[in-house]
């Protein structure tokens, strides 16, 4: 078998609808949402693989194994993070009242559906985990622990709701799913500036006399020294989920449905003066159903040095304001 | 001598190659809109690890202050600005001899204000040269990541609730851009207000025709008849509306005005504890 | 809009070596006032009889700041000589271009405006006496032109120490040493201390307002009664556009109000009032006249208010509290200035967040008890 | 409350999207008591036709029956302008009447405009579609 890695990039999350992204152009029509999650995947793996194998077809039999995706990290994102809320507070760190869908783009269904939010309705239908699903999950306070499940998959466990996640670079060698989940089944790719050339050295500019910094300098940093370059390369994460259930966005019922398509970028950002680390998390939720633009949040986490403070907890929402 | 242009370039690195951020960008408001857009009623200070001095600054900021000559020209201060209604244009300036980046220029629609972020590494002014509400600043690449610090930032506010920003607050910012989404981070650092940085991030989206709404033009003039040196403000404890947030969205106070320690999960029980009693 | 020259001590290798280092020099500079500073409240201190030590220090802290050369005990003084003399705690002379013909000098203790053009050179200010070397260097940096007028914009010896040697450097169109200028007050206060004839400002003038032409521009000098002290005069570059405000803005510390020379909380705010008058900003709050401060940074009318703010909120809190009886303890611990003390408390410096409170205390309570 | 909530949200979010640079100035929300009206007559003083919000001055009996100056907060000139207003719509000495949303202050005498009758004419400002600002 020749070894296949997503290498090509997906088309544009803000392009056509979901479907239409990873659809094969002989794809028969799907009848069921379950269905057409596993067809919509399944697609997506072939589209990735067709697409990856059209520049290597003449080199396939003398190419080495490209490097696992482990191997060719540009950023570490393992280890403990904690989200770190100053947007949304009100939205994250309490349940807010039935119809407060305050900054969410939701269609006139979006809005019927979330006023029909019911908590202890969903409670009593095993329906806790809605607002920890893969829409919602990264905006819910907690800690993040990121791992490598193998070479090729990189693992994300909650402590808020006691979710994981797994992010696969090799969609071909880890299909997605029959069942769809609440976190659903995400192809990871990563994203890395174009590698150096023997472009011209920068002629000193100004009143600069330090060593040229990659692209252009900017010392200077009042009270401390500037952000180190060797932190991150500037690289990220591209991860696709689909095939997931219907979830929340928000803790009270504001709703995406099974086929939103959502779309993040991990960014490990370069090592504050302080020490401190940031991850950032670009989240676009697209939605025929339920919204009528992309649905666009960044949020935010902070390196811990350890798991010392990870506390699982069961998929539970507090009550909204009496 | 040979060596030293080796290292310098190995260093440069293909600036040629880096990502391009010019364009026109408009804001995306889907967290915070309405403290971002609208404003709210009074008495928002979630999620900004605001300290003491800051609680009482708040506490007695008035905002009709907006109304006295000397405010209401006011611009937003940088960190501020990002995270009010914002179309900004951002476009390249070029060495003629080298075509290398001197600088990014930034012109920002609300309150028509000017940034330029130095690429060349000149270093920031002294202590003693004066502040401007969109401060100095440098910027670095980060393989794809800008990154921008800026100092000599006037005194503002972090948000319209009267949360105060100090002149001695170090902004630094990523500028971070897939296809035509922009996500931009701000962590702010103040010694004066501030308990910890403080760190937001809002997103824009390349606007593929632009539009006019670039100008504004504020005009002074005695708004409100009042004694033109009267600056409203509230004693100590008697801020009327300081809990009006809290009880429009049924919040208890005490979370509302915590600062930091309500700014990570640990909290939430506690949240929930002072609405609705002990955490079930 | 600024341009920097930096201005060394003259005749000091140890300084000029130490010029690309000049934040580090300049902190430890700060650093050796404070202890300056100290060293004068030991002096002053035993002599304010105020109760509480909290009290007694800050009011021997405020002393600090407003003792004349004369006032400042032997030993201090020698061992402030001694500490001035050593180039490693020295910091230069900084020169930054205000506009037009306005520079602003940064290092000899209080800012010092110089202004030069054809006609010669007029200083506002003049720093410390133990600077004035280094000032006189830094001024023929920009201009060879002779020195005809000195402005006092208040009696304090950070501000008038360098009269003597500054004046003597120059000269009148008479021949004489440059005329120094300042309120009556100034010269009263300065005389009654002893100050050396050479260093009075001989030049005076009682009424609310004085103006002259020089340099091609209109010079216009208020005085505002009552406030950091009683001879305060605030200056007008009206061509430059930039105003100076002496003992009236700060960007480092609390205003000083030196009830002992004359100062009071309400002039104090009329003062900045009048500043906020004579500002008009170029673009939304920021630029067109520029305010060189007594002390600290260069600023713009936007500093001004938001000083002027702080200062009025601040009286007002105090005045709430006198209103409700508390004691002088009693506000001190009820932290009226809690917003804007981890700014300008300088907790450990001349002038902390406790004597700014104090002194506001004792005169709106006097203005109480006269009513 | 919930009901305003439902409508509030999606109109501020459409308004917000389409008008790029949306005033940064005040939170109208924060400055006055969005939930109560109150009513006006009285002659127009001035027109401060200007941005970032334009005023009308009015000199208006207050609830006591003693004559106020009162300050009325309406749009931009930009935002008027595009609503047939101009800096010569209204003239000193006009007899208006003016309802809107009173100030948190009441010291200070200030609406928020919702509705203006010049009463000469009939001329009217805030009840046909698009008639607001922000």
């Amino acid at each position: 078998m020749i070894p296949i890695r997503p290498t090509a990039r997906f088309p544009s999350a803000h392009a056509a609808t979901p479907d239409d992204r990873f659809a094969l152009p002989d794809a028969e029509p799907c009848r069921t949402r379950a269905s057409r999650t596993r067809a919509s995947a399944a697609a997506a793996a072939l589209a990735i693989a067709a697409l990856s194998l059209v520049p290597a077809v003449g080199d396939a039999q003398r190419a080495p194994a490209p490097p696992s995706a482990r191997a060719s990290a540009p950023i570490d994102l393992t280890g403990y993070w904690v989200s770190v809320v100053t947007e949304d507070w009100r939205h994250r760190m309490a349940t807010p009242r039935k119809g407060d869908y305050e900054s969410v783009p939701l269609s006139a269904e979006g809005r019927r559906v979330a006023d029909q939010w019911d908590l202890e309705r969903d409670n009593a239908a095993g329906l806790e985990c809605k607002a920890f699903g893969v829409g919602g999950i990264m905006r819910q306070p907690g800690r993040l622990h990121i791992a490598w499940e193998n070479d090729d998959t990189l693992r994300i466990d909650f402590d808020a709701g006691s979710q994981t996640r797994l992010l696969h670079f090799d969609p071909v060698a880890n299909p997605p799913p029959d069942e769809r989940t609440w976190q659903g089944y995400s192809v990871a790719e990563w994203e890395r500036p174009p590698a150096p050339s023997n472009a011209p050295v920068r002629a000193p500019i100004g009143n600069s006399t330090g060593p040229v910094a990659a692209g252009g300098g900017g010392r200077g940093l009042r009270g401390g020294p500037p952000p180190p370059s060797t932190i991150s390369d500037g690289g990220a994460l591209k991860v696709v989920t689909t095939g997931f259930r219907e979830g929340y966005l928000r803790k009270n019922g504001v709703p995406y449905s099974a086929d939103a398509t959502i779309t993040e970028y991990f960014h490990r950002l370069p090592e504050h003066p302080n020490g401190d680390v940031w991850l950032l998390v670009v989240t676009i939720v697209e939605d025929p159903l339920y919204l009528t633009e992309p649905f666009y949040t960044s949020t935010h986490f902070k390196r811990e040095p350890n798991g010392d403070k990870w506390n699982p907890t069961p998929c539970r929402t507090a009550p909204p304001p009496s | 001598m040979r060596a030293l242009a080796f290292l310098l370039l190995a260093a440069a690195g293909p600036a040629a190659a880096q990502l391009s951020l010019s364009g026109e960008w408009v804001g995306r408001y889907h967290e915070d809109f309405a403290d971002r857009i609208p404003g709210d009623v009074q008495g928002d200070f979630t999620g900004v690890p605001m300290n003491d001095a800051a609680r009482r600054y708040a506490e007695a900021f008035d905002v009709t202050r907006v109304a006295v000559l000397e405010h209401q020209c006011q611009p937003y201060n940088a960190p501020h600005i990002y995270r009010g209604p914002l179309q900004f244009r951002i476009w390249e300036e070029k060495d003629p001899a080298t075509q290398q980046i001197i600088a990014y220029r930034k012109y920002l629609g609300t309150y028509q204000q000017w940034r330029t972020i130095w690429m060349d590494g000149r270093p920031h002014p002294p202590e003693h040269a004066p502040h401007t509400f969109m401060g100095f600043s440098t910027g670095e690449w980060h393989g794809d990541i800008l990154t921008v610090t800026t100092t000599h930032i006037k005194k503002e506010f972090y948000r319209r609730s009267g949360i105060p920003s100090s002149d001695r607050t170090t902004m630094i910012e990523h500028y971070i851009r897939h296809g035509n989404l922009l996500s931009h981070v701000v962590i702010v650092t103040d010694p004066d207000y501030l308990t910890e940085p403080y760190i937001t991030s809002q997103e824009f989206v390349l606007m593929e025709r632009g539009n006019q709404n670039w100008l504004y033009n504020c005009e002074y003039a005695m708004e409100v008849p009042k004694p033109k040196n009267d600056v409203p403000h509230y004693l100590p404890g008697e801020n009327p509306f300081i809990r009006d947030f809290a009880d429009k969205f049924g919040l208890p106070f005490e979370a509302v005005w915590a600062g930091a320690e309500a700014m990570y999960p640990e909290y939430m029980p506690t949240v929930e504890a002072l609405m609705h009693g002990q955490a079930q | 809009m600024t341009r920097r020259c930096h201005a060394r001590p003259a005749g000091d290798a140890r300084a000029e070596r130490d010029a690309g280092s000049k934040r580090n020099a300049q902190a430890a500079g700060e650093k050796g006032a404070a202890r300056d500073a100290r060293a004068r409240i030991a002096a002053h201190g035993a002599a304010t009889g105020t109760t509480s030590r909290r009290a007694t220090h800050s009011a021997a802290a405020f002393a600090a700041l407003a003792a004349l050369g004369q006032s400042v005990d032997a030993a201090a003084q020698a061992a402030n000589a001694a500490r001035t003399r050593d180039a490693r705690v020295r910091p230069p002379i900084e020169t930054v271009h205000v506009q037009g013909n306005v520079y602003m000098l940064v290092g000899a203790g209080g800012n010092i405006a110089v202004q030069i053009g054809s006609d010669g050179v007029l200083v506002v200010d003049t720093g410390t006496a133990e600077r004035s070397g280094d000032v006189l260097a830094a001024i023929r940096q920009l201009s060879n032109g002779p020195i005809r007028w000195i402005v006092n914009t208040h009696l304090h010896a950070d501000h008038t120490g360098g009269n003597e040697a500054i004046s003597q450097a120059g000269m009148t169109v008479n021949g004489n040493p440059a005329a120094i200028i300042a309120h009556e007050n100034v010269l009263t206060r300065m005389s009654e201390a002893g100050a050396p004839v050479t260093a009075l400002p001989l030049n005076t003038f009682f009424e609310d307002r004085r103006d002259f032409y020089f340099n091609g521009e209109a010079v216009f000098l208020y005085h505002v009664p009552t406030a950091h002290t009683d001879g305060d005069v605030i200056v007008h570059f009206r061509g430059s556009d930039v105003v100076v405000a002496g003992g009236l803005f700060s960007t480092t510390h609390y205003p000083v109000i030196d009830a002992n020379s004359g100062g009071g909380i309400d002039g104090f705010i009329d003062g900045l009032n009048l500043i906020l008058d004579l500002t008009v900003p170029a673009y939304l709050q920021e630029g067109g006249t520029y305010v060189i401060p007594g002390h600290g940074r260069l600023s713009d009318e936007a500093d001004v208010v938001e000083y002027r703010d702080m200062t009025l909120f601040i009286r007002d809190r105090i005045a709430h509290m006198i209103e409700r009886g508390l004691s002088l303890e009693e506000v001190l611990a009820a932290r009226p200035a809690l917003d804007y003390d981890t700014r300008y408390g300088n907790e450990g410096g001349p002038w902390t967040s406790a004597a700014f409170i104090e002194a506001v205390y004792r005169d709106l309570q006097r203005k109480v008890g006269s009513r | 409350m919930t009901a305003a909530l439902r409508i509030a949200f999606p109109a501020l979010v459409l308004a917000a999207l389409t008008v790029g640079t949306a005033s940064a100035h005040h939170s109208f929300t924060a400055t006055y008591f969005e939930d109560r009206t109150i009513e006006i007559e009285g002659k127009l003083l001035q027109f401060l036709f200007r941005n970032p919000h334009s005023f009308v001055h009015v000199e208006a009996p207050d609830e006591n029956g003693e004559l106020r100056r009162w300050a009325v907060e309406w749009g931009g000139a930009g935002q008027l302008s595009g609503q047939g207003v101009t800096s010569q719509t209204l003239r000193p000495g006009d007899v208006v009447t003016i309802t809107g949303n009173p100030g948190r202050n009441a010291s200070d005498y200030r609406i928020r405009m919702l509705y203006l009758r010049r009463n000469s004419d009939g001329f009217d400002w805030g009840r046909r579609p698009g008639e607001t600002f922000d």
